[in-house]
Order: structure tokens, then C-alpha cells, then sequence
């Protein structure tokens, strides 16, 4: 078994994976980029180590500098966490060179998923059913058109390198192809480091439905059911959840064989995700294979029972997976992701300090976080707060579940989507499970409605007596009745504390 | 004096309130000339606590303004956040005076965070209609594009493509 | 369905029950006392309703200002939670005499089950084993004598009214009687308002079990597994699990169908307890059943997945059981109760405010709390500040479980029992399975270890380090880069707000 | 001056601690004569993070004592606490005379919260070993016995059987 697992990542996967560690008598290694410093993950862990300034390629993207924190602290492994060098073959094969244990598949199985192009022509080689569209990445324009000509309009335009929606836009007409190849190109350089994009054949709102899959070294490898993250916006999921209620028995099986076969022609060791699309008719189309942990991993968790970081750690040792079996999904777990970030202004990220922090609790609600109140959400990352994952007996429970946790949420000092998704886990066509990837356009505005009259006669008569209480100068008497000490002496009034910018209201 | 009369506006609606502190330390309060009980403390370092008439509220309270005395506020009651504006008399006479003219002045778009400007897509002199974007910023891996918060004319434009800019930075004047 | 329930209680039970309340659309209704008016229960609810002062005599034990408050507010139903009203049969009378739907059993039930020596007899002629004792409260001390040289010593003195081990003594010889019989009394009469005690043959070193099991209105009772409560501190349930590491499945079976008995015999509707005490041999005698909700209800809903308090709602709104067979237990579950005590000083309560408050949070972690930070844990009521339950696939990873997430538990302000928790799950007698009721007495010392020298130089370290930060009143600098901006501009030295008595250390 | 020299002490064992900051804000702390790198901020509004020679810890630091210059803490390290005492070298002698004179003097025992007393255990004049019960107070539903805090005589007692007493009540002195 492992005894020291170098965390190569940050937030709430960092904490997610040292969490498991510490259950397991595992000691942790952190490291952390000059902001980082007060990141959860970096306390959280039994050494941290620096690793350099804020910008990813200068610190979480260093292979060299990560390989050396591994040897100094005598590391015998590395998890990856998701994102950063998680899909980096060079990476697997740092590790390897230096005899410390990836914590992931191989070097070939990244190699082979990671490049989309060719794990396109892997998977048809596989027998496993692809969208239609370029089987190499497109390097001039006119090949582009050309290309986009055969598979026709609409259609995507996507990173090679890619993952997470990012260099990825869609395409109606011949005359846009141009500047989406650029803006694509564009964000695929900065986020991957790799400006190559191809075609594929747009499918018209379909669902996103994914499969779990684990393998071991011993040549096993099962599907742990599948999940649906239909609910996008700008190919960023918002809202996943497990067992999809698209999906009945007989189909839940012949997806798990579908991503076993996907899996088993890269010979993949460890926890991956084969990610499909899924068209009104049932027909399923391979889109990619994420070779790591998904940030929805925790829906999986708690309709199987199977604490997959326990399990890839298990795994990486040279155990056999626990389960031969896959687990008949039990319940129902609906994960949301809580953002610092502004629905009614484009979702625009809202950096800040969490001027206050209330999760929620009970029965059924799981929270995983990286942050704690005081805690200042930076513009280097990604504008994450929160993941909010609840379990119910069936999908009704775990909907009114995740509506009630997401009332007790409170972040004060930024701008968050919380309101966003609640008006989501709300709406008739979510409990309907209309749920394919268009969800957000067609039913929901990015305004809120307008409050209802005594929401709005609450607040009047608050600020009310706050204005009255200040400009009464009576604070003092206030705080002291019950009132958070840590205010000190300080009048609450005077204190800038929970003063924030708790946006998305309109001022008269 | 422990009574006072206030004009609380939301979407220029005005309502008068008229808060009391009784006795015993909570306060009657007449909204539209209806009377309601309210029992109001803070706990938790913050949030308001308000019984009104026996129902519970809690309720997260921000200044919207960096001045206390503006009386601009958001609260967020039972999920919604909702603006609202509480001045004295005399008070809200001023701001209606201000308000008027800071809404007719030149209007300056700032970045809300670090970055880097993706793409300018308006020029000096250009009109532009209230909410249509006139700049992309890519900050945090991803684009913004920010949008005009009036209609009007493109006095000034203060960056270039491919510029890094800080948090607050200025970047175009709406005239 | 129920449209609005008044909730009879307060703390962490009120606010268990109004989630559940909140998640099914159901208003609910609190009642406080004068303390609690800043308690979370009474934030929580959608009304609030003062009912008294701090004494329970004048506020949670008034069935006439309760039912008023139920009548003014339009509530349909009342939930006693646990102590308190819920296990008195004039309570449930007073609910029905006013058309209000009491959620609970019948009066009649409460009655036979709630007077532990009717109890008896009840069970005797149901043929359920019990424990060889009196049947009649004793009255006087001659009497009692007697009784106690038929039953042998050691002997248990108990409250007929009693519960949770209030009101409960082992006498080991003759001579002890009087006074064990008086304290005894003079405690009953202040828990229960009644002072009838009764005699019972000591059973040594048992494992308190436990049966849930549930009835409807139509004649359906079934059983949803064991809890075991064998990690007491003077009859005080510390550590509670399920499944019990004792009990398999044929065992189950047999504790299942005597405790079905048991509730059958008085027409059982609602949730239910029937304690048991087992022997080493596995055998096992009634000890009493619980007409209520129990404390360590959790364990049960992790292992089930059924949320009790939705099943309650449901049973008491004339609808079936959800399941009408026993679901097989899934993983293990254990709970902790977290208390403001002090394990140095014999467990003393230590009230004050929670000036800091950090709960655990990951994969497999729930808390039922009825506080937060800024919260004044009163003398008047259970020094209680959380229950901490986990879910494991296994009892040896929910066990892993709980030592991480009480490692993750902070709270300053108030002494707590967290690390005392923590030997108790550390300990290999409990990893064993070794745990009769006396396993604190036997395995554990009141005085917590001497820390290891790392942690002491790391104390030493962080103390002289905050000693030189004060001399040289750098104290501003420390305060803006990341700390909680909530103490405003004041000086983190000058603020008392995280001062408090963490005690059990040693000083110099 | 940037340097300082500290006497630790935890249970009567003292050592040597200098601490001296660093331009880059962090502390080199040399304990017992061993040189630590140390980095070491307060996040969460006062919790303790401190990197050590690459070792990552939260403390709880506490006051011991309302006097700030006392130097008595404790600490809650990976979930042990630990007391301890830090005083430079001329407060250390000064406390360590007080600290004598107090350990030898009466000692007054006092309600740790209000309840009742439910039964004094020993009479004015009575020899009493540090540790053994002395009271019981009934608080919190639960009855709870006090101890002596050391060997001595019972001088005096304050409060008698059923008598209501408050928070900090003084109970007894023992001599």
C-alpha cells in the first residue's frame, strides 16, 4: 500500500483525494502557487510545498518542479486530481522515469483518448460508435471548408486537446467557420497549450450521458452506470446526476458495454470516464474519453457505495478492483455546482473573499469544497466555491433534497449561481427529465423573476430597521445580545465584514 | 425620538415605512399603512433574523454603496435577492437630485477582474445601444464580453487588443 | 397531505425535522423559549412562536401553550421529536381532542410502553423476554430490600418514567439501596416529573441493541434493522452504529420478529425503539421501547436509506409503509454526539458562545446540528452542538470515516468531548468489535495522552510566534493579507472573538 | 529588533525558543538549539496555519489567561491540546515568583455554571486530597461533582444544600 501521495493539483479535488488519504493512514504532499498559500488543499495536507507564481504554467503546469516536491518529500505517488497535468501522458511518464506511481492509466491510454482525433480513429477501430467528422485535426482553412462541406451544417468545431467545453464552438453556415476556427484555436492554445482543432457532425440537443468505468493491472475492468450532466451552459456542466432517468436497465447495459469495449482497446488501468452523446431516439455516439476522476465523480459514489478515490489508490497498489461486479445503481444523487460567478451578467466570474460562508447539512447532502469563510476565490482559477451533491431514494427526494440544501446556502462577498440553480432543480421540465444539453436556452432566463411581495416587504422592513438602528447609533446594544464575538467591540454597523457585493438586485 | 419615517423604493416604486422601537426591544413597523410586529436581531457574525408577525425570516443585508447613509441595500430573503433603497426624507430629496444627473453622465466600463482584452468591438465615435457588448475580456480561462450599461456614444477607449489589464482598470467611456 | 407541522422541540431534532418538512413542501411552525430565540431551530422554520422562559417546565413541556400556538398558526400536525412531550400520552390526547394529527403512535401505546413496569408486564404477556426484576414501581424502602434479595446483586435502580438514563443506579450491596434509591428519585422527579423508580437484575457487561421498526395505520409493522448503543458514559449513549458488529443475519431475523412482537402488542403505528440488552451468548432481554424518533435515527437512514422523518409524515398522513420488507443494511454507519463537555473535569457541561465553528464535510459525512458559529450553547438545555454520522461501505472504513471528519471538527469557545470521540474510534477494542456497554470504564483513561514532542514543538512554535507577533505589535500587517476581514480593521490580537477556554491542557 | 529569545514551557519542562522574522515575512524559530523554517499566517478569522520546515499545520491558538502578556496558550494541534506557556526571559522570572506564592495559597472552588447544589461531601475543617470530591452541583439535567484542585482543609464554605447558586459562584475555599 502507498504511504505518501503527492497531491499534484489544488481546491476541492486536492482536499477531495487528501480526505480519502488521511482515512486511509496515507500521508499527503501539497503543492501550491504563491496564492495558494491560503488554499484549503495547502493546510489541509501533511507537507506543502511552493511551487511558484499564480499562473498555471509557471507552477501546477510544471512537470519538473512537481517531479522534484514527489523525490524531496519521498512522495511514492502522485494523484493528478482533474484538469492541470491530469491527461498529460508526459507526465505518467515523468512519474515512471522517476519509479514514483501515477495514480491513472498509462501514458498509452492517455495518448491514445487524449488526442481526440485519435481516439476517434481508435474507437471506430473499436467498433465503438462515433459522430461523424474529421478524422484528423484541421490545419487550413480551406481543408477546414472543405471538410465542413462533407459533414455539413450545423456543425462543432473542437479542441483536439481538449475537454471541459473549452475550444469548442458550434457552427451553422460556411461563412462563420472562419472566425469560430480562431476563437477556438485561440482558446484551445491558452488552455492546452495546443491550438489544434477538427470537425465534427452537430447533434441537435441531445443528451450528455457518461460512463464510469474501472479497470485494474490485472486485466478487469467493470462499468460503474452511467451519468447524465445534460444540464450545460456554454458546454460547462452545471448540474449532473446518476442513474440518468433516460436510461433503463436494458439500455444502462449496453452503454457499460459500449465504454468496457472503449476502455478495454486502450488496455485502460483506473478510474475514466467514456463520455457520449445520446440523440431523442436512444442512438449513442462516442465523444471522448476523460482518462482521470470527473468532477462529478461523487454522483457515482453514492449510488454505488464505492469511494473511488480508495479505489484508485487500491488499484494503483496492484489490488483487484472490489467490486468484479457492477452495482445495481441505488437511489439517486444529483450533484450542482456552486460558482463565484454572475448569472445576470453573462456568468461572468466574481472573484472575491467569502465575507461569509454558510453550507448546507442533514441528511443526504454532501459537500465538497476547497474554500472556508475568509477565504478569497482569486481570478487565477477557476471560480469555484462549492460542489453540492445530494442523494435521494429516488429522483423526486433527491430534487426537493438539492432544492432544500441550496436554501440553506449562504455566500456572502461574491457574486454566486445558487439562485440560477435552484430556479433550475425548480422547474417542471427538470422533474419532467427534459433534460437534453439545450435545457438551459429553451427554459430558463438568465434574469430572476421579480420577488414576490412579501419577499419584498421583508426586505423594505429589514433595511428599514437597519437604517433606523444606524442612524440611531444604537449598534452596540445590538451585538452584544448574541451576536458573533468576532466583531470584537467593533459596532456591527462599522464593521465591513459581511459588506459585499451580493449582486443581481436593481436599485431603484 | 424613537420613531422615523423612511421611503423605501425598489424599480422606482416608492412605499413609506415608518419603523418604532418599542419597549422591549422590538419594533413596530407600518408599510403601507399596514402595521406589522417584528422582532429583528443579528447572529452569526450578520444575518438578520426577523420575526414578523410569527413568520421567520432570516435575511443576508449588504450595503449596496460604499456610504452607509445611501440606505442602498440587497437582501436576500428565502432564495431571492432583491435591491431596496431606504432614505429619510430629506435624504432621498438629494439622491433623486444626484441619481438624475450621475444617469445622464459619461459612463466608464471597467474590467471586474484581471485580464486580458480579447477584442474591442467598437470604435471612438460609435453609437451603441444599452446592453450590446463592446469589449471581450478573457479572464479566469474564459471570455466576458461586457456590455454597454447605456445608450450612447463611444467617447473614449482607453486599451488595445491583447492588453493586460488589472482588476477595475478602465477600458471605455460611454458618452 | 400535511400541509403545515408544528414542531414540539428545539436544537439539532426541531431543525432535523423541519428539513424534511421544508424538502416535501410542508410549513413548518416553531416554538421557542426565551433563550432560544437566536437558536437555529427558530430561523429555521417558516413561523416562530414564543412559548415561555428558559425553564422546559414553562416553555417545551406546556401542552397548553403548544396546542395554542398549533391552533393560532393553522397547523395541521405536531412532531414531538425526542424528550421533551414526545413520550407523554396527554400529550397526543391534547392533539387529538383539537382535530390536531399527532405525529407519533396512539396515546394507548405511549401509555403501555412509557411506564416501564406496564411495560414489562405488557411484554411479559407478549412473550418477550425481559429482564428478571419488579414489576410494580417500588414505593418503599422495605419493599424494595425485599424485592432486591429475590433479584441478587448487582441490581439496577430505574425511573418508571424514565429514558436516556436519567434517573438509573447500579447497587452493588444491601446497604446502597437507600441512597441509590433516593438519588434515583430526586432525579426522575427533576427529568420526568415523576419519582416512581423500579428494580431490575443487573445484566454485566452487556451490548445495548436496538430495533427500528415502524408501523402504519394499516396494520403493516415491519423492522428496518439493529442499531447498536453500546459506547455509553454513565448510560449515555456516546457512539452509536448500525449494523451492529455482533449481530448477523439469522440474528437479525430473530431480533426483528421479537421486536414486531413487541410493537404488535400495543397496536404500534409510527417510528419506534425497541432496546434491547444482549449477553455474551447472544442472548437478550426487552429493556424498553422508545415511541419516538431516537437520537441515533441516522445510522438507520444511512444504512436504509429511508429517510424516517418523510416515513413519518407519510404513516401519519394514512398512507402505507414505503417498504413492506426489511431492506437488507447497506455499508455501516456510525454517529457521534459531539458535546460542549469537558472529558478532564468528569464530563462537566461547558456552556458558552461557539466562537469558532468548523464542521467536516467529504464524501460519507452528514451533520445534524441545531447551532452555528456565533452561537451560545445556554445552560439551560443538552449541552449538545452536533451529532456527526458516517457512511461506510464497511465498519472499517466508516470507522476511518469518523476519525477523519472528527479530525476536521473544530469548535473554540466551549470545551468539547471531539478528542475523547476520537481515542474512542482509534481504539483497537473498537475496531474489534469489542463493545459492551462498560468499554469506556474498561479501555479508556478521562485524561487525554501527553501529546507527541512534534506537536508539542509545533504548540510551542505557534506560541512563540504569535508571543513575538504581539510584542512587536505587528498585528495589522498579519490581518489584511487573507484573514477573515469580519474583525473589520481592529487588530487580530486585540480581538476576543477566537478566545476562549479550550481546556484540558496543561499549563506549566 | 527583528530577533527575540522566549522561554517555553509546558508542564514545568522549559526550553529556549528564539524567533526572528525574516524579510520575506516568514520566521526562522530556533527551539532547543534546532533552526525551523517557518511560515506561518491566520486565515478563517484566526486559525493558525503554519508550514514548518515543509509540514503543514492548522493550530487553534487560545488565550490561557485575559492578560495577553501572560504568554499562556493552548493549542489544538492535529487534534491534541496542548498548553503551553511562552514568556521572554524577564517576565518568566517574575511570573515564576507569583506562580509559587499562588500554587500555595487557599483555593477557592467555584460553580462552573449556574444549577443547584445538590450535596456538599465535606465540612468545614475537614482534611481533603487533591482530587477527591468535594461538591456536587446539579446543572444541564446531569449532576456533576467538583474535586479538589489540591491536598488541604476545607476553610470555609459558602453555599449549602438546595441552595441555587450562578455561574462562578463561589463555593468553597480549601486552604
Amino acid at each position: 500500500m502507498l504511504k505518501k501521495v503527492l497531491v499534484a493539483n489544488r481546491g476541492e479535488i486536492a482536499v477531495r483525494v487528501m480526505r480519502t488519504c488521511r482515512e486511509m493512514g496515507i500521508q499527503t504532499v501539497a503543492v501550491f502557487s504563491e496564492p495558494d498559500r491560503a488554499a484549503l488543499h495547502t493546510r489541509y495536507a501533511s507537507e506543502a510545498y511552493a511551487i511558484g507564481p499564480a499562473a498555471s504554467a509557471e507552477s501546477y503546469l510544471r512537470i519538473d518542479k512537481i517531479i522534484d516536491v514527489a523525490k524531496k518529500s519521498g512522495a511514492d505517488a502522485i494523484h493528478p486530481g482533474y484538469g492541470f497535468l491530469s491527461e498529460r501522458a508526459e507526465f505518467a511518464d515523468a512519474c515512471a522515469a522517476e519509479g514514483i506511481c501515477f495514480i491513472g492509466p498509462s501514458s498509452h491510454a492517455i495518448t491514445q483518448m487524449g488526442e481526440k482525433t485519435l481516439a476517434r480513429r481508435t474507437m471506430i477501430a473499436a467498433g465503438v460508435p462515433v459522430v461523424p467528422g474529421t478524422e484528423q485535426a484541421v490545419t487550413d482553412l480551406e481543408s477546414a471548408l472543405k471538410h465542413a462541406e462533407e459533414i455539413g451544417f450545423p456543425l462543432m468545431i473542437k479542441a483536439a486537446a481538449g475537454g471541459g467545453g473549452k475550444g469548442m464552438r458550434r457552427v451553422f453556415e460556411a461563412s462563420e467557420v472562419k472566425s469560430a476556427i480562431e476563437t477556438a484555436q485561440r482558446e484551445a492554445q491558452a488552455a492546452f497549450g495546443d491550438n489544434s482543432v477538427y470537425l465534427e457532425r452537430y447533434i441537435g440537443n441531445p443528451r450528455h450521458i457518461e460512463v464510469q468505468i474501472f479497470g485494474d493491472q490485472h486485466g478487469n475492468i467493470i462499468h460503474l452506470n452511467e451519468r447524465e450532466c445534460s444540464i450545460q451552459r456554454r458546454h460547462q456542466k452545471v448540474i449532473e446526476e446518476a442513474p440518468s432517468a433516460f436510461v433503463d436497465p436494458q439500455l444502462r447495459e449496453k452503454l457499460g458495454a459500449v465504454a468496457i469495449q472503449a476502455a478495454k482497446a486502450v488496455d485502460y488501468v483506473g478510474a475514466g470516464t467514456v463520455e457520449l452523446l445520446m440523440d431523442e431516439d436512444k442512438n449513442f455516439y462516442f465523444l471522448e474519453m476523460n482518462t482521470r476522476l470527473q468532477v462529478e465523480h461523487p454522483v457515482t459514489e453514492l449510488t454505488t457505495g464505492i469511494d473511488l478515490v480508495r479505489e484508485q489508490i487500491h488499484v494503483a497498489s496492484g489490488d483487484k478492483l472490489s467490486h468484479l461486479e457492477t452495482p445495481v445503481p441505488r437511489g439517486h444523487s444529483i450533484e450542482a455546482r456552486i460558482y463565484a460567478e454572475d448569472p445576470q451578467r453573462g456568468f461572468m466570474p466574481s472573484p472575491g473573499q467569502l465575507s461569509f460562508l454558510r453550507q448546507p447539512g442533514g441528511y443526504g447532502v454532501r459537500i465538497d469544497s476547497g474554500v472556508y469563510a475568509g477565504y478569497e476565490i482569486t481570478p487565477h482559477y477557476d471560480p469555484m466555491i462549492s460542489k453540492l451533491i445530494v442523494w435521494g431514494a429516488n429522483r423526486v427526494e433527491a430534487t426537493q433534497r438539492m432544492d432544500r440544501a441550496l436554501s440553506e446556502f449562504v455566500v456572502n462577498g461574491v457574486t454566486t449561481n445558487i439562485s440560477y440553480l435552484r430556479r433550475i432543480v425548480q422547474h417542471p421540465a427538470f422533474a419532467a427529465g427534459d433534460t437534453q444539453t439545450n435545457f438551459l436556452e429553451k427554459y430558463l432566463d438568465d434574469e430572476s423573476p421579480a420577488p414576490s411581495s412579501t419577499k419584498l416587504d421583508v426586505a423594505k422592513i429589514s433595511a428599514a430597521i437597519r437604517q433606523y438602528e444606524f442612524s440611531h447609533e444604537l449598534a452596540n446594544r445590538m451585538v452584544t445580545q448574541q451576536g458573533d464575538s468576532s466583531t470584537g467591540g467593533l459596532s456591527a454597523w462599522a464593521s465591513n465584514g459581511r459588506r459585499a457585493n451580493l449582486r443581481g438586485g436593481s436599485y431603484e | 425620538m424613537n420613531k422615523q419615517t423612511f421611503v423605501a423604493s425598489h424599480q422606482k416604486v416608492n412605499s413609506e415605512i415608518v419603523v418604532e422601537k418599542t419597549k422591549d426591544g422590538s419594533y413596530l413597523v407600518t408599510l403601507d399603512g399596514v402595521e406589522h410586529v417584528v422582532d429583528a436581531h443579528q447572529y452569526e457574525g450578520g444575518t438578520w433574523s426577523l420575526i414578523i408577525d410569527n413568520s421567520s425570516y432570516d435575511v443576508e443585508l449588504e450595503l449596496g454603496s460604499e456610504s452607509e447613509s445611501d440606505g442602498e441595500y440587497t437582501a436576500l430573503v428565502r432564495g431571492s435577492v432583491v435591491g431596496v433603497t431606504v432614505q429619510d426624507e430629506r435624504r432621498k430629496r438629494l439622491s433623486l437630485q444626484e441619481g438624475t444627473a450621475s444617469q445622464d453622465g459619461p459612463q466608464t466600463i471597467t474590467s471586474p477582474m484581471p485580464g486580458k482584452v480579447v477584442k474591442i468591438l467598437v470604435e471612438e465615435g460609435q453609437e451603441v445601444e444599452e446592453n450590446s457588448p463592446v469589449i471581450v475580456i478573457e479572464a479566469m480561462k474564459m471570455e466576458n464580453e461586457l456590455r454597454a450599461v447605456k445608450s450612447g456614444t463611444i467617447s473614449k477607449i482607453m486599451v488595445s487588443e491583447a492588453e493586460a489589464v488589472e482588476g477595475n482598470a478602465k477600458l471605455l467611456i460611454i458618452s
